[in-house]
């Protein structure tokens, strides 16, 4: 009976690393979409960005964040611990007393902050200087981050509270576009992008196949993000549930995609590739924070409200001047919102109050806190580019390298 | 001799090429530029934002050739490049007084 | 003992979910191969059409098509039903009714749809009318394929006649490649690529690095489309299959590469990268209908077979004046054809007749129906842009956006 | 309980299958990388190396790599086979003799000669003949590389003189570069590269975002690479320690960016994307050697010397004027021999004699194979492009097409 | 006729163009080019090796206008090109005898 | 004044480069153009399928100097751009007769 119970807790593992692997590669998506939703001159710069912030995340979420999200302690203030427990001993598996790897919780867990991170890099492109995002990194992914993922997922008050989340509509994707916004409000708009009668201009990005590219990688990784927020498979009804939340995922950024072109082609006339993308993200978010329990049919719906959102709020944050090159805060953010009230359609736990609760703490944490953040950075290093870097491109004053040197000619 | 700069539609630079060989021109010097004029430049949605792109993408095509091609040559690359429609391109004719073919060293009319 | 059999259930549907996931995959793929071969200033719109695509079959296979393919009815006429039906319960998984979760197969099915769709959209790439295409994939994906889907697979009478088609050489690939043909003769050849005197003109495509990444996609992609089509892998023989497919897989899509580039050298005499590329997916589509039977070295065969046909079908194709821009009814339909045949190498269930005859009605059903919709669709929307849109490009035309701006200058 | 023997058989071998598809998309990671490193003149030809590569890779490892490798021998001299023996049968899995089944096993070895191979590719880009180089392709991955792994996996001397290497920072990475760096000595500077007097001249790579993704994938594919290299995950301690392995292989790789980053900073001023990258692949190389057994920190430490010591290695190859376009040899042997060295600080077997010796008997070996042959190649069909094929690029000169044809103007 | 040759800084021709047609220019043509000058290119490092960008990208602008205008064409031009900095250009007069527009055939003055 | 134009093969850049400012000139403007003339374009097959490059890359380089420097110039010029085979390219002269240095507002040769 024992090698059952072990070959249980292999396949769990197993299961648990695939899915961690799979949200890994979100990180390479966020990079492909980011880099081809900017003009070139500013490319390498946030290449740069996504490969660091993702490395730091790891670091930092090894270093304090784990602990201080899974190391207990209740209500708002989570317990401070640093790095990751020893693992399971046979003997408490055999027992019953776990069913992975400590492990392979600590891989999954910590390529969800580096997504979280990743919804930053994009809104604040094309302007920032470089080392301030960095070190904004090693703040949110050490400490911002944790400190609400332990409020709902760590056993904080959010989770006693009743407040629904089931991969992270709020805990990853509105949290990143909280700390995205807060940026973008202390940081200004891109030079160019309004002009001097409030019109908005177009600062059209410099590669669609890698947008493309970025924006299916996301989609696929996407299967370990909602997938393996299941945490276990090995029995019919949690490898049933698993299926249903592949299936839910994916037709839920299925009707996000059809509706956000259907929305852009009737808006503007013309069927916006990116507006497509940006759909499809949005259906992914929608869909997060409940995964399981919609009949794929709504979550199709669910999918294609978030598809049809995401072009509204891109377009009211852009009256707003609140410029944001890639439109994470609306695909994150507006949806990551339409996402945990949609929960109430079809899980009976939740309830309107539950997640309006969660909605707002974790937006003003993280709001709030990175608002200090960025304005400590904003008063000592600095955290936007001069005027002629910015015009120049920030590849050759970050990086020191152009992107494309034998592509593009003029800067 | 002459240097001759037509400002033409990109899709017009084959006809006129071949045009301007049927009158014994040999070679031609081809430039992607930029045009502003009277044609505008469109304006596209780009996110819901408005993107004007206006300037328009033109060839410019320069020939260097003896006084007496000129008129022919005008003519022949006006009828090649013409649509008809606004943004056909000018033609300008402007002098020149001397020319070397580096390879041999020849000059003025042997080096065109 | 339970605890085993839903062990068991929940390994095979984690295989499935994790093919299925791999198949999804290759819809990045073909968005890149076709991306990369077509002109700059039609990468956007293959873009569009290649999420649009993906999105539209995830829904109409939802919808219908799942239901009609495996609904049940018998030879020629399907049952019509429609969504999916309710998982399998624990106690029926107990008695050994089932060996995998509905939404496994559900989804391990939907991306299937979406593979013989993206095989369309690169052949009619940089002429058809966006619209036009996306109403075609409705009712592809939605009816076309279903149908004959279910006369292999979901029971009907080719199965009953003892066609062999183990993933889909048929099924799948000569169907997207047969639809694909109807499109291009109804819609001609892309201006200029045919001279007056009948010369065949090239038209190279942009971006040879994203073509080599499709084609690497593909092939990862690959391993879960003819892996997971063991459909079990949980016991020895099972396992073993599994990964005898693998090798194939691998195998015969490496000699589909070296095929063809001696080939291209020997014929061009140049190391041409895209018929390599081509050589590598001819070699993928020649082992998929039966990836299990063959020693490594007659896949090896048989991939390499496949290799040598693609280039000839190319070139003969263009001589004939059917313009496909990136080689996919060569690559899917004519070395389909010869991977449905080469069957009978190594797979003693599989007859000469038996195989033609499924070839000639998966042919026929497909060709002849998608021809009536395409006409149908000519004679209303028309499905050619005009000779202007065509000249400027269909990115600027249909999507208002160009896939590179900083790059290209003149149309 | 045969049924969970079966079980337990099957989980191994879809582990190994996943693993091995993970390493396959490290050929992918390495075809991106490269060609993002390189002038867009030569970025075809590189494309087509990879491909081609590993292609042949799959085929020669096939024939009789494999069986050389692991068909037994002792001491120095392996056996020689060909092919692949029969896949276990059930009765022998019920006996405990076999984990998993054979193909998988082949599969899971025949990614890694291909990884090997990859390495090479890119050192010597941008001036090597493409025929010659896939003609030292198969004599690689038929014969040299299969030699020194057998010494090592296949049983022979160095493995029964204790030499670590738990996933390959030798028998692969240092593999990989030593057969480089014979090439490249063979082959020369690319023109232009150093000046008369000696000083070091950048030849920017073309494509920052391709050279990321390639980063990415190489990343993800790692996964498999030292994953699965654990061989079995179906209890609770080999669960522990894949899941161990996928913790330390991201955190190396996170040190070794974040140290890239950091020490090109300090030297150069700059943030250098490329390095950050090369960065990245030394932490994975770095810690391949010995992914199980450190802590998390120490694996954080040992990527980092690795990013550290490959900023270093790439300088001073320069200043010796051996020309390495990506960074090869100094990501993947500099670092490589670094990896080896690490593993005595926390696996207890290795001892620093037994880690030289392993350096020291495998670099020899596959320098001297490799230059010979390098050195009959040359005087043959000879090895490098002539000047003005060089002067032109290789894609018009050998592919006869162009890699970006629209976006580059003059060559 | 005269061509003006304008050669510059690239993020100056919106200004550059606004101000000719002021003075009543519609139409230019412009073209990237490559500036070698007084103004030195910079030296990055590239994987820890130097890379001397030694050209700056320019714009040439070109404008065929009557001679009438050609003074204060080149003082607008001037005055919206100045940021007083080295590289900010050249403006080069020269004789063109002759000018076509293609569309209509008007010549000289009228194709203008 | 006198503007030469030279149409030279993109290698040489640098050496004509160089051998200007040997003699003194301080600054030129470089193009990327297309050529056509007896150089022939190679025939490439791509898929099969003949695929002409009918035009040639060639650098067009610009400078514009005192007429006492013009015969030097164009020697230096032929010399460096030199290589005996054809398409070595083209040297032309044509009359300048105002410059401006936008900077500073110098005029004429001191403003070269
Ligand atoms: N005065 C000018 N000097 C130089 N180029 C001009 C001039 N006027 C027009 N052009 C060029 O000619 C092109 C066509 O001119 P436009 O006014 O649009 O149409 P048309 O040729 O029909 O009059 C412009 O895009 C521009 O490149
Ligand atoms: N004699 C010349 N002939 C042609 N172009 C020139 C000449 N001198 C300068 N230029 C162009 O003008 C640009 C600016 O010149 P530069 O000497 O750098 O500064 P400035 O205009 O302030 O004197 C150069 O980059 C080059 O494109
Ligand atoms: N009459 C001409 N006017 C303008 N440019 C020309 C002319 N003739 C040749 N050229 C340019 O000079 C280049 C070289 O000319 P080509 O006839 O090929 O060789 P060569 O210079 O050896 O006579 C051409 O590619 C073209 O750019």
């Amino acid at each position: 009976m024992n090698e059952v119970i072990e070959l249980a807790y292999a396949l769990d593992t197993f299961y648990f690393l695939i899915s961690g692997a799979l949200v890994m590669w979100m990180a390479a998506g966020f990079a492909m979409l980011e880099s081809g939703l900017v003009r070139a001159k500013n490319t390498a710069e946030i290449l740069t960005k996504n490969v660091a912030l993702y490395s730091i995340a790891s670091i930092m979420y090894l270093l304090c964040g784990y602990q201080i999200m899974y190391g207990g302690g209740s209500g708002f203030i989570p317990n401070f611990g640093m790095l990751i427990g020893a693992d399971n001993t046979v003997a408490s598996v055999v027992d019953g007393d776990a069913y992975y790897s400590v492990m392979s919780d600590f891989f999954f867990q910590v390529v969800f902050v580096a997504t979280a991170m990743s919804i930053v890099s994009g809104a604040v492109a094309e302007r920032m200087k470089l080392w301030s995002f960095l070190i904004f990194a090693v703040v949110m992914t050490g400490f911002i981050y944790p400190v609400q993922g332990f409020w709902k997922w760590g056993g904080g008050f959010l989770d006693a509270a009743g407040f629904q989340d089931f991969a992270g509509s709020g805990v990853v994707h509105m949290t990143g576009a909280a700390a995205a916004l807060a940026g973008v409000i202390l940081l200004g708009a891109r030079k160019g992008k309004y002009g001097a009668n409030g019109e908005v201009k177009a600062i059209p990005g410099s590669n669609m196949p890698l947008a493309t590219l970025g924006t299916f990688i996301l989609w696929l990784g996407w299967f370990g993000f909602n997938g393996g927020s299941q945490l276990v498979i090995t029995n019919v009804l949690d490898a049933n549930a698993v299926a249903a939340i592949f299936v839910n995922t994916n037709t839920a950024a299925a009707g996000g995609v059809v509706a956000a072109l259907l929305t852009a082609r009737a808006m503007f006339g013309k069927a916006d590739l990116t507006m497509a993308l940006n759909g499809g993200i949005a259906g992914l978010v929608a869909i997060t924070a409940e995964p399981l329990m919609p009949a794929p049919l709504l979550a199709t719906f669910i999918g294609a409200v978030g598809g049809v959102l995401v072009v509204f709020s891109i377009v009211t944050l852009d009256k707003l001047k609140i410029d944001d090159p890639v439109g994470a805060i609306s695909a994150h953010g507006t949806v990551g919102i339409w996402g945990l009230i949609a929960v109430i359609f079809s899980n009976d736990a939740a309830s309107i109050g539950g997640q309006l609760l969660g909605i707002i703490s974790i937006f003003l944490w993280v709001f709030i806190s990175a608002f200090i953040v960025w304005s400590i950075l904003k008063a000592t290093l600095g955290i936007r580019v001069s005027e002629e870097e910015e015009y120049e491109g920030l590849d050759v004053g970050e990086c020191g390298l152009e992107a494309y040197p034998e592509f593009t000619r003029t800067q | 001799m002459k240097l001759i700069t037509a400002i033409i539609k990109p899709f017009k630079l084959d006809d006129v090429r071949e045009s301007l060989s049927e009158i014994g021109v040999q070679g031609v010097t081809v430039t992607e530029v930029k045009g502003f004029g009277r044609q505008k430049g469109h304006t596209e949605l780009y996110r819901g934002a408005e993107y004007v792109v206006d300037f328009l993408p033109k060839m410019k095509v320069e020939v260097v050739l003896e006084d007496g091609l000129v008129e022919r040559a005008t003519e022949a690359i006006s009828k090649a490049a013409n649509t008809g429609k606004i943004g056909d391109g000018k033609i300008f004719v402007s002098p020149v007084e001397q020319a070397v073919r580096i390879r041999t060293g020849e000059t003025d009319k042997d080096a065109l």
